[in-house]
């Protein structure tokens, strides 16, 4: 089996789903033949026909709105915004509708779309193609929020958020699109979308992340181990529900934690597991609870990006910081 | 060198004058119909004595803020009966002759103002969408309905409403443009009631007509008068069986008046002269109906005195269920969220209740 | 002098920096001769003319774009959005200019506008009238986040908020707009933008909240006290800049802290505070930092509102546990 | 009984046909104002002698991702030499012509898309907005800033410009309904390249023109051969007065053609034919002005050898200039978030000056 990048194997799973399900249907500004800016929709319109794979105007509140009445009427919507920068005028139908639909009608009605975009930073890219505001989704009740790590768990993750009857923001970590190729049977197998991910075993620290800082938390843990010390790492990858239960488990283990996300820090969803950590895990804490994050800032034009993203230095910092206090 | 590489116009419709008198020289069918026009005057009465009902129970503490439908039972009732059920209705959030029509419950009408979501679980066409607040959103809900129809072939229409006020909104604007792009069988009404709460049509914008946004992404677009029964059917039907037969969508502006407050909330005294609702009401649907009906032989006092009490019974009957209804439970605020309940809204729903204990 | 309520007082405060500055204009749905649909513009159009206070299109990304737009160009526009659950149309224009626009041209053009809107519920309203999604503001960089909780607060931090030389979402909690009327002296003195305001001395437990759950909090420590349990309680009324020093250094004395907050609880600002207190505040704690919030849930129709917001009952509910454990 | 109660039309307008040819009886005054031409010639070829030069950088890595303007030339030109430098340009991504002639320097185009804010610190009249990345957003700061002018009654206009693409957006047609609705002077040019990125024109509505979505609310709209200097220049000039003597807001579509990738970061031909993109090169704006200026004994390829020579060196001087700059360093992503650093602000720029350390 080839190793496939994760967008190509978001590709995998979209092209299985349109394959089984009829009612599906992809839209979005240039999924069609040009496959997507990042070429996640690639060959899927010259497979499916462009009444299944289809090209929108420019109007992201169109499409989004649009999908919600689709999604009410049966069909099974998958949007694309471009890049989280431009997800802002789909925010009222998300908040407005999509998680609401269900609730609002008593279950008459639902909502069953997904709404996918790239986002993150650290691809040297205009203004506005960066954004890291998952915080904002995962505060908005009845909407699921998922972000995969890796292909294969971008690929079952996907499948399972397509199928989920409930609408689900997925958010590409783009920076990874191409890193860490791995084999991903397409086997139309989906994961379950309510828990984290135990990436590497550990004793003495915990370190949290999703998305693309999986990256430089999974070089921090090696880096720790050339000095003795064993870190646990999570991939948090449903950020709305949150499993919790896991990373207090590892924290009753390690008794330190340290949340790495590439978001602003204020009101970030770092922030939301410190938050539970103060209260359920409180006494198994042997020090402070520390986030590695961007800062509150606008993240800059790309010559100073990579000194507004966590590095893996940082961490380090951040983790050498959680064992002097002991 | 310039040459002229589009043009438009957007046509007016009336049969009925406000006086309930035929005019032009193409009488419709319709017009004659008046085993349709009687069963359309009785809901349009029962539609207002409901309204007034809504209002007095708000005032007496036993329904929310609630907004009245005051003067526009003919432009909404004609949405309805030119529609099919198997259509698509996106209402905003005072339609409810449309919605009646359609098999809505008053109710079901109560319960939602009263406060309880299983008002928007309608009995009426299930398929139909909710109250809409968020003003305007409704109409792409209508657009992606339309497209749905359209990707599968089937011969359904949607039909949506909005104000004179929302149709300044973005989300009209991109449903319009979005009908034209895909082609979709969809028919967007502009409710033109004078008014959005204090702001009058004049301050939306400068033109002449809200239908030519329409023109704006070359939709066939039409005005017509909302307080004339006939004309509105005639114009929605054209409009929706254009749509169904693939001939495209429409922007359709009824011209009507909001005849009281903007809601139980409101006041309009505030801000408009009352000379101008005295006006209004020399135009107001349902008198001028009556006065067609009368005028051909189809309507007398006798009949009006039948129908209030029957209609009277049928409210009192709804306000009854409606006041009956148990509270929906602590549960009930967990238990719509999702299909299967997370285990973090499991986890709140029982501390909520065990709360409650 | 008379007392006033809240949303007179900021009547007040707009009328008073209406007459200081000619730059100032007011836009929005009904604020003119309706004086708004609370009232908090009553009066204004009349004194001040249709060219300061005027009234807009219903288009609520309009009124905001233009205010960008306005403000960028050396007016100041005071914007309003009827309730928040209309305002997720104007997110897009404010995290994507609002909060940038100084940055971007690096101080060239900035933005100095004001957002002011109802939010938060227990007012037996209709559906999309009763939101609390302060979060999603807080969470923008560039942006300040401020929420009063009494009619002379109200007056000074509108004031400053209109004169800061940056974006301001000023949040006006409605269930408490004529709630505890005070004497409010029409001085011109602004407030700052960047502190918490301690409402009650406490030794035993710090409650920290903001808005209209003050009123609750509030009650919440009288009952306390009655029960010989000093609180100490905190109005945070700045979200962003959040100042936290305040709230540590009450929790340095107290050991405990209960934070109470009307929103959904996931990812709210309750949660940056307790994930503040997780990291600065650890060695303080003797017991759980616990968040007293809304339900991830839409919040209800109002039948059942009340079960949804948080209750005094509640709070000592949750006061009681952080004192069972130590 | 039915009525016209509006009716509109759009003209389209040129002077200069694809062979530079001047076409129609209407000579205006511009096509003999050699002087202004031969300028604006100069212009268009510095425009896209500099676009190449950018693309260049991009593929030597020395440049980030760029949005070329390659064959937006007079159109671009035409709308900066229509402005006075005390009107407002609320430009969108790509419009370097208008903005070199409005004053922004090659160098902080450079800086823009080299991933540097100095860029948007224009030395360019400082009140222009800066390169707008979120589709159409600018078009109602544009209608803000007319608002500022009318409210201080200043006789100003603001122009904006959007794509075909973007003209689907709700901010173009908000945008539209305020400048009706307050009368504002504005100027919303829609620039239909054809594309955006791989969608094209015909998938964005089925309207005849875009020019039209101005009719929806009342402005005048036109259309104008974009490609045609001298008509384009014509049919600003007109709008931005008409705008400045309070005659009312205007929607110019301008007709051109995007002749290269969408950007350094697209590729083409995986979604058009070669033998579109080679026909569109015949309707290019500056073989046209040239053919017609050297029929009229204006020009030769001597002087087009002279003018090569200056630009190459102006635009050497422009990326020297760029290359050299040095890093706006740590501070600078905090400095200026706010007028003054809030106290958590402070904080994390200490952290992070120490951490660089
Ligand atoms: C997006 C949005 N903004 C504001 C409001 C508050 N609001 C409710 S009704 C209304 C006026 C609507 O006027 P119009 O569209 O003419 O409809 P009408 O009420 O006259 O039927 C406003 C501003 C809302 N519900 N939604
Ligand atoms: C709101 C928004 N959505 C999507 C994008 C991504 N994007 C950048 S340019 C572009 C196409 C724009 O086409 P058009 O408006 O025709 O302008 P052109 O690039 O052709 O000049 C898209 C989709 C964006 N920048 N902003
Ligand atoms: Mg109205
Ligand atoms: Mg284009």
């Amino acid at each position: 089996m080839p190793k496939v990048a994760m967008v190509e194997a978001l590709s995998l799973a979209m092209g299985s789903e349109l394959r089984a399900d009829k009612d599906m249907v992809i839209m979005g500004e240039d999924v069609g033949i040009n496959g997507g800016v990042f070429r996640a929709t690639s060959g899927l319109q010259e497979e499916f026909g462009d009444l299944r794979v289809i090209d929108t105007p420019l109007a992201e509140t169109m499409i989004c709105g649009m999908a919600v009445g689709m999604a009410a009427q049966g069909m099974r919507p998958v949007i694309e915004a471009q890049f989280m920068g431009f997800v802002y005028a789909m925010v009222d139908h998300m908040i407005s509708h999509a998680g609401r639909m269900r609730h609002r009608t008593r279950g008459r009605l639902s909502c069953p779309m997904v709404l996918r975009m790239p986002f993150g930073g650290g691809i040297h890219a205009p203004e506005h193609h960066s954004e890291s505001t998952e915080a904002m989704f995962a505060h908005m009740p009845g909407i699921r929020v998922v972000i995969p790590s890796s292909p294969s768990r971008a690929y079952g993750l996907l499948l399972a958020s397509i199928r989920d009857p409930d609408p689900v923001v997925f958010l590409e970590p783009k920076r990874i699109y191409r890193w860490g190729k791995e084999e991903v049977e397409d086997d139309g197998e989906e994961l379950p979308l309510d828990v984290c991910f135990l990436l590497r075993d550990g004793t003495d620290v915990t370190l949290v992340s999703w998305g693309a800082m999986i990256k430089e938390t999974l070089e921090a843990a090696d880096k720790l181990a050339e000095q003795g010390i064993s870190a646990e790492v999570i991939d948090v990858a449903t950020i709305s529900p949150l499993d919790m239960d896991t990373i207090i488990e590892s924290v009753e283990k390690t008794g330190r934690c340290v949340i790495i996300a590439e978001a602003a820090r204020h009101c970030g969803v770092a922030a939301e597991i410190a938050a539970n950590l103060a209260d359920r895990g409180i006494y198994n804490l042997l020090a402070p609870v520390k986030r590695v994050t961007g800062y509150d800032t606008v993240i800059p034009l790309y010559r100073m990006e990579m000194k507004y993203l966590p590095s893996v230095e940082r961490i380090l910092n951040t983790v050498k910081k959680v064992f002097a206090v002991s | 060198m310039s040459a002229t590489v589009a043009s438009f116009s957007v046509e007016y419709h009336q049969f009925l004058d406000r006086d309930g008198r035929l005019i032009g020289d193409d009488i419709p069918e319709l017009a004659k119909d008046f085993e349709k026009l009687i069963s359309i005057y009785k809901l349009m009465v029962q539609t207002r004595t409901f309204d007034f009902k809504a209002i007095a129970l708000q005032r007496t503490g036993k329904l929310g803020t609630y907004a009245s439908c005051l003067g526009h039972e003919a432009a909404q009732i004609s949405i309805g009966s030119a529609m099919r059920e198997e259509d698509c209705f996106a209402p905003m959030y005072r339609d409810y002759g449309t919605q009646l029509y359609r098999g809505v419950t008053m109710t079901e009408i109560l319960l939602y103002w009263g406060g309880d979501e299983r008002g928007s679980d309608y009995s009426g066409p299930r398929h139909d969408f909710a109250w809409c607040v968020p003003i305007a959103t409704q109409c792409l809900h209508a657009a992606g309905a339309a497209m749905v129809y359209k990707l599968r072939d089937e011969k359904r229409v949607a039909v949506t409403v909005v104000g004179d006020g929302g149709s300044s909104k973005g989300d009209v604007l991109e449903a319009i443009n979005a009908a034209s792009a895909y082609d979709l069988p969809l028919v967007i009404v502009i409710m033109n009631n004078q008014w959005a709460i204090s702001v009058p049509r004049s301050k939306q914008n400068r033109a002449k007509t809200l239908a030519q946004k329409g023109l704006g992404a070359g939709l066939h677009s039409a005005q017509v008068d909302g307080n004339d029964y006939i004309a509105s059917h005639l114009v929605m039907e054209e409009a929706i069986e254009r749509a169904r037969n693939g001939e495209g969508a429409s922007v359709i502006e009824m011209i009507t008046y909001r005849l009281t407050d903007h809601t139980t909330a409101d006041d309009a005294s505030r801000y408009r002269e009352n000379a101008e609702v005295e006006e209004a009401w020399k135009s107001e649907p349902i008198a001028r109906l009556r006065k067609y009906l009368e005028s051909e032989g189809q309507w007398d006092d006798k009949k009006q005195s039948k129908l209030e009490k029957e209609v009277a019974e049928v409210i009192d009957v709804a306000v009854k269920e409606y006041l009956n209804t148990p509270s929906p439970g602590i549960a009930s605020m967990f238990d719509y969220m999702y299909a299967e309940l997370p285990h973090d809204l499991q986890a709140q729903k029982e501390f909520a209740l065990k709360e409650a204990e």
